[in-house]
C-alpha cells in the first residue's frame, strides 16, 4: 500500500497544481464570499469559466460537451487539488453533478444544446426540485400536480409546493419531479420536467432554518404552464429519471463538514482544566471521546482512499463509500458536545456568526442535527446499507399495489 | 415507602401544567427568542409571581409561601417541559437558595420578601469566559467591600437587578451580594444559543458588594448552591424530556412514509423507546436528588451529580433524536425542537458541563462507599 | 419524598426482620449451595417449608391456599428483608411466580387441592415450557403437537421439543404449551396443560451454554401422554393462558444481576493506573464511564422504588418498570467490558469457577450477553415499551390471518 | 494512489481464504476448545508453516519468504475470520519481529530460520498479574544473564518454545529472549476466557537469558514490538468483525419470527448495517496501519493505535451483536458466536486493552499536531 499517484495521475496532478497556481482566484473562506452572497456567485461564475476554458469544469465529460473525456481519477484529482486550495465553491454541485446529467441523459439534442454548455460554464445554475413537505424520505410521495392545459397547446400547468431546495432564489433551471397521475400507484405516475425558475408562477420563499439561518427554500408552484418539450423521459416515467438523478447525488465524506477533531483538541489545549490544573485536553475523558471520534472521522477520511484508488485502478469503488454521510453528520454533532462542553458556561453563547473556534462548533451544533436529515435520514441511510449492501429484505410495503389518489384518502381519514 | 410525589403535589404539578398550557405556550418562548432584547417574558414572569412560585421554598416569615422545595422541584419540571422563557433558574434555584442557605438574618429580610414579591430578578456569575471555572482562580477581586472583575457568560445577567458573584477577597474565595443596578457595573447582552435566556457580560469596577458567609468554607458554599439548584434543573430537564417524547410520539404518529405512519417502523419505534428508557432513569435520578435536597441529607452532592448526569443524558437525547424524527420539519424555525435542542444545551451549561459532576459524582463514590446501605 | 414506611408497613417489616432472624438458616452464597446442586435444593424446600409455616411462603395468596391474604407491599417488604440477609434461592421463583398462579386461574377443583399446597410448601418444583427451537422471541409459533389418543380415552399424546426450561431437571411438575390444532392462525390453535416431568417420553437435556455452564435444558416430548384432565383452559384457547402465566412473569430489576460498578470501583482501586501512576480507578476516561453506568443502575435501582411506592399506596405499579431488564443486562455487558479492560491481559483468565473479583466479572461478560436475550431480547423488549407504553403501532403482521401450517409450508419452501 | 490490497494480495488473501475453509472450519478450533491441554492445532500449524506463513515477513536470507508485512497482513485478516487456533500472533507478529526488530546478527541466525520451519513457537511475556503492566515498574530481574521473577499471563506460554520477557537488569528495563524449555523455567498453565489460546503462568528462576539490545531504548523496544503487532492484529480484528457480520446476515435470512424473516425488522438491519460501518472504518483504519507498518512510517505509533482502537471497537461490537442477532441458539456452545466472543475480548486485551492505546493516540496528535498536512 501507498499512496503514490500513477505516472499518468502524477502528471495530471502536476498540470493541475501548475494551473491553479498560475491561475487561481479568490479563496472562499474570504470574509467576503462567507458574507456576501452575490459576492459569493460573481465570484463562482468567473472561476468557473475560467475552469472551463481550460477544460477542466467536468473533466469526465465528453469534450463535445465542453468536458474533457477524462477519467474519473481525475475529476477526484482536480477535487482535491482544487479543495486543498480552497477554491470550490459548492454553487454549481448539485447542477453539474445531478441536474444537467440527468439532462443529458433524457433531454432531445435541441435542448442538450441549449442548455449543458452554458451550465458548463457556470453561466447557468441549476437546482434540483424533488422534495416536498409530505414527501422527504418518501420522494415519491410528491403531490406536485401537472395535469394539460386545456386550450390544446400540450403543455403542462404545474400546481404545488417543493421544500428544502438549495440555491432556487439564485438558480435559473431547475428540474421538478410532479405527479401527473393519480390513479395508478404512486411510483407510476410521475413525470420529470425541466423548467425555467423565472417562469410566471413560480416564487421562492427562503426557509427559516432552525439554525436561523436561510440556506433552503420552499418553491411554490401556482399554475405554472411547463412546454411538454421540457420534458424528462416517458410521461408517467419520471420515477426511472428520479433514481438517475438521485444515484448521481454526490456524497460529502469526511473532512469538509464542519470542525472535527484535531480542532476540538486545539480548542481543548487553550481552555482550562477540569480541577483548575493543566488544560481541557489533560482529562482522561475528554481524550478518550476524542481518540474514538478520531479514529471515525480518520477511518472516513481513509475510506475515501480506498474509493480513490478504486478509481485510479479504472474500478468502481466498493460500497463502503454508502457510510460516509451517516457517520460524518453524527460526528459533527458529538464533537459539537464534546466542545461545547470544554467551553463549559461559554458554550451558551453564539459566536456563529464569527468564523472563531467556538463559533465554528456552534456551527456544528445545529448543523449535525442538520446533516442527520438531509439528503437521507441516519434511518434512510441504514436501510439503504442494510438492503442495497448487505442484501436484506425492504421493508414491508403497503403503498406499492395501491393507487397514489386511495393512498391520499387512507392518510386523510386516520390522520 | 414514599418515593413519588405526593398526591399534593401531583395536584400542584397537574395545576400548573394547566396553567402554562394557557399561559405559556410557545408562542411565549418565542416572543423572546424573536426579541431577545426582552431579556424575558414580563407578563409570564408577573403571573408566575402572582402565584407564588418564586417563593415557594422561602418560607412565610421572609414572605414565601414555606412549601418547600419538592413542591419547586414538581414546579419545575412542568417550566421546563414549556420551555419557559424567564428566569426561574437564575432567581429561584441560584439567587434565592443563596440566600436561604449562606445569607445572614438581615439579608434574608432584605432580600426575600422581594424575590417572593417578584421585584427582584437575581443570577449567578461565576465564569470568567471560555472554560471550566475554579473558584480558587477567580480574577475577580473583592477589595475592601469592593468588587472589581468581569464576569461572562452570566445567564440572565442583563436583566437580573442582583447577582451572586464568586470572587476572591483578602479571606479567599467567596461569595459576593451585588447590586447590579447600583454604581460600578456595566453590563454586555452576548448573543445567546438559547436566546430566550439572557446571557450577558458584567464588568465591576469597585461596585460595592455584600459578603454571603454563612457557616461553610468558599469552595463549599458553591458547591453546595450548585448541588441545590442542580437538582431544581435536573427536574427542568426531566419535564423537557417528556415534552419532546410526546412531541415525536404525536408527530410520529401522523407523518406517513411509504404509505405507513413513520412511528410504525422499528427504527423510530426503537428510538423512542430508548429515550422514554433514558428518561425513566432521569426521573428517578431526579426523585432521589429531590428527597436529598428536601431533607437536606449528607447524600446531597452525590444526588445532585446524579441527577443532573441523568437529567442532562436523557433531555440531550430527547431533544436531539425528537428533532431527528420529525425530519426536515425538526429543522424549521416554525417546529419547536429547536427551542428543546437550545434549551437542553443551556440547561446543560448553565450550572457547569457534565465533565464537573461526573467528576464530582465519582469523588463521592470514593468518598463515602458506605453512604449506599445506609439508604 | 422519603424512604419511610407507613406505620403498618413498619410493623409489618418489624415483624418480618425478627421472624427472619429468629428462623434464617444458610445464606445461598455459601460456598456449598453456590457449588452443589443438591444441597441447594434441599437447603430451598427446608427454607420454604419454614416460610409456609409462618404464613410468609406466599404472602399475597389467599390463606386458603396457604397464603395470608396479604398486600403486595408486604410481599416486597418481605422480598427485600429476606434478600438483605442472602436467604433466597430463586429455585421457586418460577413456579411460584407464574405457574401455579396459572394453575390456580385454569385448572379445576380437584387439581388445584392436589397441587397448590405442595407447590407453596416447596415440596414440589414447577417449571414453565413454552420456548421452543423455532419459537423464542415469537412464542406462539410452538410446533409441539398435541392429538388426541385413538383409543377414545380422551388423552393427549404430545411429540415435540421444549428448549431453555430453567429447572426441568429437577422440577416435579410443568405447564406446557402445545399445538392442537395447525389449521387455523397459529395463536387459536394452541393448548396449555400441566405435565408430570417424571411422565414416560419425557427426557431432559442440559443445554451446553456459550458460557460452558449447563443451566438450561431442552425438554423432549416423545409420545407423551396426557389426561384431559390436565387441560389447563379452553382446546385451542391456549394463548389467552400463556398471556396470563407471561403477564406474571417477574422482571428482575437492578443489583441482583452479576457485578455492578460500585464492584468495579472496587477492583479499579486495587489495580494499576495508566503511566504506572496511582490506580486505574484515577483515569478520567475509566471516570466518566464509571459514573454514566452509575447512573444507569443506580436510576434503576430508584425505579423500583417508584413501584414499591404505588404498591404501598395501593396502586398498580406505573409503565417506568418495563425498562428494568433492557437495561439491566446492557449494564452487565458494559460494566463487565471496562472491569476486563482494566484488568488488561488479566482479563484474559478464566476465574468463573471461584467467587473472586475479575471472576464475578468474567460471569457479567457472559451473562450480560445471555440476559441481553433471555426473557424476552432487547429488541422484544423496546418493542414492548413502544407498543405497550408509548402505544405506538404494532410491526406489521404477515401471519395473522394464515394457518399455522401453511405457514410451516411457507417457511419450509422459502428456508 | 494505492491504498488497498494489491492484485497479487488479493490473490494471496484468496488462497488463504479456500485453504483454511478447508483447514480450518470451526470443528478446528473446537478440538483446541474442547482440549485446552493441547495448546493449539498441530495439524493446522503444519500446514500454515508449509505455506511459508510463518516467514511471510522474514527476510529469504533468515529462511523466510521475504514476501513482507503486507502480505503478512493480508493472511492475519483470513486467520481472524476462522478464529484460528494456532500461535501465530505470538510467533510471528511477537516473537519473529522482536528479532527482526532488535536481534543481533547471531540472534536472527539462529532463531529465524527456525520460525520461518515452524520449529520454534514464541510468545512475549510481560503482565505480572492483573491490571496495566509498566515496563519501568517490572518485578521481573536479570542479573548477571540470569532472570528471576514471573510473569502472567503469558498468550502462548504454556506452549511456547522461546520468550521475549519485558524485565529490568542493571542498565534499566529491556527486552530478554529465554528458552522456555531450558534450566530455570517452571510453567503452569491457567484457565482461559478464550481456550483457543493458551494462557499460563511462567516462573523464571535464575534462568539465563540473553537481552535483546537494538538501537532503541527499552521503552521503547517494548512500544515498537506492540505497535508492529496492533497492526497485523487489527487485520485479524476486521476478520473476525466480517466473519461475524456474515453468520448474523445468514442466520437472520433464516429465522422466522411473527412469519417473517428477521431480516426483515430494522431493529435487525440498521444493528448489521451499524456493524457493517464499524467494520469499514475499522478496514480503513487497518489499511493506514498496513502502509505504516509496510513502510517503517514515523506515524506507526499513530496508525498502530488508530487501528488497533477501530479494530478492537468493530470486533467487539461484531461480536456481540451477532450473538444477539442468534438469539438464544447464540448463547448455545455448539453455535459459533460464542468463539468470537472470546475471541475478540482475547484480541482486544493481548496487547494491552484499548485505554492504553486511547491515550497513546492522542499523544500521538498532541505531539505531533502536523503529521498528517505531509500525508
Amino acid at each position: 500500500m501507498d499512496f503514490k499517484d500513477s505516472d499518468q495521475d502524477a502528471a495530471f496532478r502536476q498540470q493541475v497544481r501548475e494551473w491553479l497556481a498560475a491561475n487561481a482566484l479568490r479563496r472562499r473562506d474570504d470574509e467576503d464570499l462567507r458574507t456576501n452572497e452575490s459576492a459569493l456567485l460573481e465570484y463562482s461564475k468567473a472561476w468557473q469559466a475560467k475552469k472551463a476554458d481550460a477544460r477542466y469544469a467536468c473533466i469526465t465529460w465528453p469534450e463535445a460537451w465542453g468536458g474533457r473525456g477524462g477519467r474519473l481519477i481525475e475529476q477526484a484529482i482536480f477535487d482535491e487539488e482544487e479543495e486543498k486550495l480552497g477554491l470550490d465553491t459548492g454553487v454549481f454541485t448539485i447542477g453539474l453533478g445531478m441536474c444537467v446529467p440527468t439532462v443529458m441523459a433524457f433531454a432531445d439534442k435541441a435542448t442538450k444544446a441549449r442548455l449543458v454548455a452554458p451550465a458548463l460554464r457556470g453561466e447557468q445554475i441549476w437546482c434540483q426540485l424533488f422534495s416536498e413537505p409530505s414527501a422527504g424520505s418518501d420522494v415519491a410521495g410528491v403531490r406536485t400536480r401537472a395535469v394539460l392545459a386545456d386550450d390544446g397547446s400540450g403543455d403542462w400547468i404545474v400546481d404545488g409546493q417543493k421544500v428544502w431546495t438549495s440555491g432556487a432564489h439564485y438558480s435559473d433551471f431547475g428540474i421538478v419531479l410532479v405527479r401527473t397521475n393519480p390513479d395508478v400507484p404512486k411510483h407510476k405516475g410521475l413525470t420529470m420536467f425541466w423548467v425555467d425558475m423565472k417562469a410566471q408562477g413560480i416564487s421562492v420563499v427562503p426557509i427559516r432554518q432552525a439554525s436561523d439561518q436561510r440556506d433552503f427554500n420552499e418553491v411554490y408552484f401556482n399554475g405554472v404552464r411547463i412546454p411538454d418539450s421540457q420534458r424528462l423521459g416517458e410521461i408517467d416515467g419520471g420515477w426511472k429519471v428520479a433514481l438517475f438523478t438521485l444515484m448521481n447525488e454526490r456524497v460529502t465524506v469526511g473532512g469538509a463538514m464542519g470542525a472535527g477533531w484535531r480542532d476540538l483538541l486545539k480548542l481543548a489545549q487553550g481552555l482550562p482544566g477540569l480541577g483548575g490544573t493543566g488544560t481541557a485536553a489533560g482529562d482522561g475523558a475528554f481524550r478518550a471521546r476524542l481518540a474514538e471520534g478520531y479514529v471515525m472521522s480518520e477511518g472516513l477520511r481513509l475510506t475515501r482512499l480506498r474509493a480513490l484508488t478504486a478509481l485510479s485502478r479504472g474500478q468502481t469503488p466498493g460500497p463502503e463509500n454508502s457510510i460516509g454521510k451517516v457517520v460524518a453528520a453524527r460526528q459533527m454533532q458529538v464533537v459539537a458536545y464534546e466542545a461545547l462542553d470544554i467551553l463549559d458556561q461559554y458554550g451558551m453563547v453564539n459566536e456563529m456568526g464569527s468564523h472563531s473556534l467556538p463559533g465554528r462548533f456552534q456551527w456544528n451544533f445545529f448543523w449535525g442535527a442538520a446533516m442527520r436529515i438531509a439528503g437521507g435520514t441516519d434511518e434512510i441511510l441504514k436501510n439503504i446499507i442494510s438492503e442495497r449492501v448487505l442484501g436484506m429484505p425492504a421493508d414491508i410495503r403497503v403503498d406499492r399495489d395501491v393507487t397514489f389518489k386511495s393512498l391520499s384518502e387512507r392518510r386523510a381519514s386516520s390522520g | 415507602m414514599n418515593f413519588d410525589f405526593s398526591e399534593e403535589q401531583v395536584l400542584l404539578k397537574e395545576h400548573a401544567r394547566r396553567l402554562l398550557e394557557a399561559e405559556c405556550p410557545s408562542s411565549v418562548t418565542r416572543k423572546v427568542l424573536e426579541a431577545p432584547h426582552l431579556g424575558f417574558d414580563k407578563s409570564l414572569w408577573k403571573h408566575v409571581v402572582e402565584l407564588g412560585w418564586t417563593g415557594i421554598a422561602i418560607p412565610e416569615e421572609f414572605g414565601g409561601t414555606g412549601m418547600g422545595h419538592t413542591d419547586l422541584c414538581a414546579i419545575a419540571e412542568e417550566l421546563g417541559r414549556v420551555v419557559a422563557p424567564i428566569p426561574f433558574v437564575s432567581t429561584v434555584y441560584l439567587f434565592a437558595e443563596a440566600i436561604l442557605q449562606f445569607g445572614s438574618e438581615a439579608q434574608k429580610r432584605e432580600l426575600l420578601p422581594r424575590i417572593a414579591h417578584g421585584e427582584l430578578i437575581g443570577c449567578l456569575a461565576t465564569a470568567e469566559g471560555p472554560g471550566y471555572f475554579s473558584p480558587g482562580k477567580a480574577e475577580t477581586r473583592v477589595v475592601k467591600g469592593r468588587m472589581t472583575g468581569t464576569k461572562f457568560p452570566v445567564t440572565d445577567g442583563g436583566t437580573a437587578t442582583h447577582a451572586i458573584v464568586a470572587a476572591r477577597s483578602e479571606s479567599g474565595p467567596g461569595l459576593f451580594v451585588v447590586n447590579l443596578e447600583g454604581e460600578g457595573v456595566s453590563r454586555t447582552t452576548l448573543d445567546a444559543l438559547d436566546p430566550t435566556r439572557n446571557l450577558a457580560k458584567i464588568a465591576f469596577e469597585d461596585a460595592p458588594c455584600q459578603p454571603l458567609d454563612g457557616g461553610r468554607n468558599a469552595g463549599d458554599r458553591l458547591a453546595v448552591l450548585l448541588n441545590r439548584a442542580a437538582v431544581v434543573v435536573a427536574f427542568e430537564q426531566v419535564g423537557g424530556a417528556e415534552r419532546c417524547l410526546e412531541a415525536a410520539l404525536t408527530f410520529s404518529s401522523e407523518r406517513y412514509a411509504f404509505g405507513r405512519t413513520i412511528n410504525s417502523y422499528q427504527a423510530i419505534k426503537h428510538k423512542l423507546a430508548d429515550l422514554y428508557i433514558k428518561k425513566e432513569i432521569a426521573r428517578s435520578n431526579a426523585y432521589f436528588g429531590a428527597w436529598a435536597l428536601s431533607t437536606n441529607a449528607e447524600d446531597l452532592p452525590r444526588a445532585a451529580a446524579a441527577a443532573r448526569i441523568a437529567g442532562t443524558m436523557a433531555y440531550e437525547f430527547a431533544a436531539q433524536e425528537s428533532l431527528q424524527t420529525h425530519g426536515g420539519m425538526g429543522f424549521t424555525w416554525e417546529m419547536d425542537c429547536h427551542l428543546h435542542l437550545r434549551r437542553s444545551r443551556q440547561l446543560a451549561l448553565c450550572l457547569g458541563a457534565l465533565p464537573l459532576w461526573r467528576e464530582q459524582l465519582i469523588s463521592c463514590l470514593e468518598q463515602a462507599d458506605l453512604i449506599e446501605s445506609g439508604a
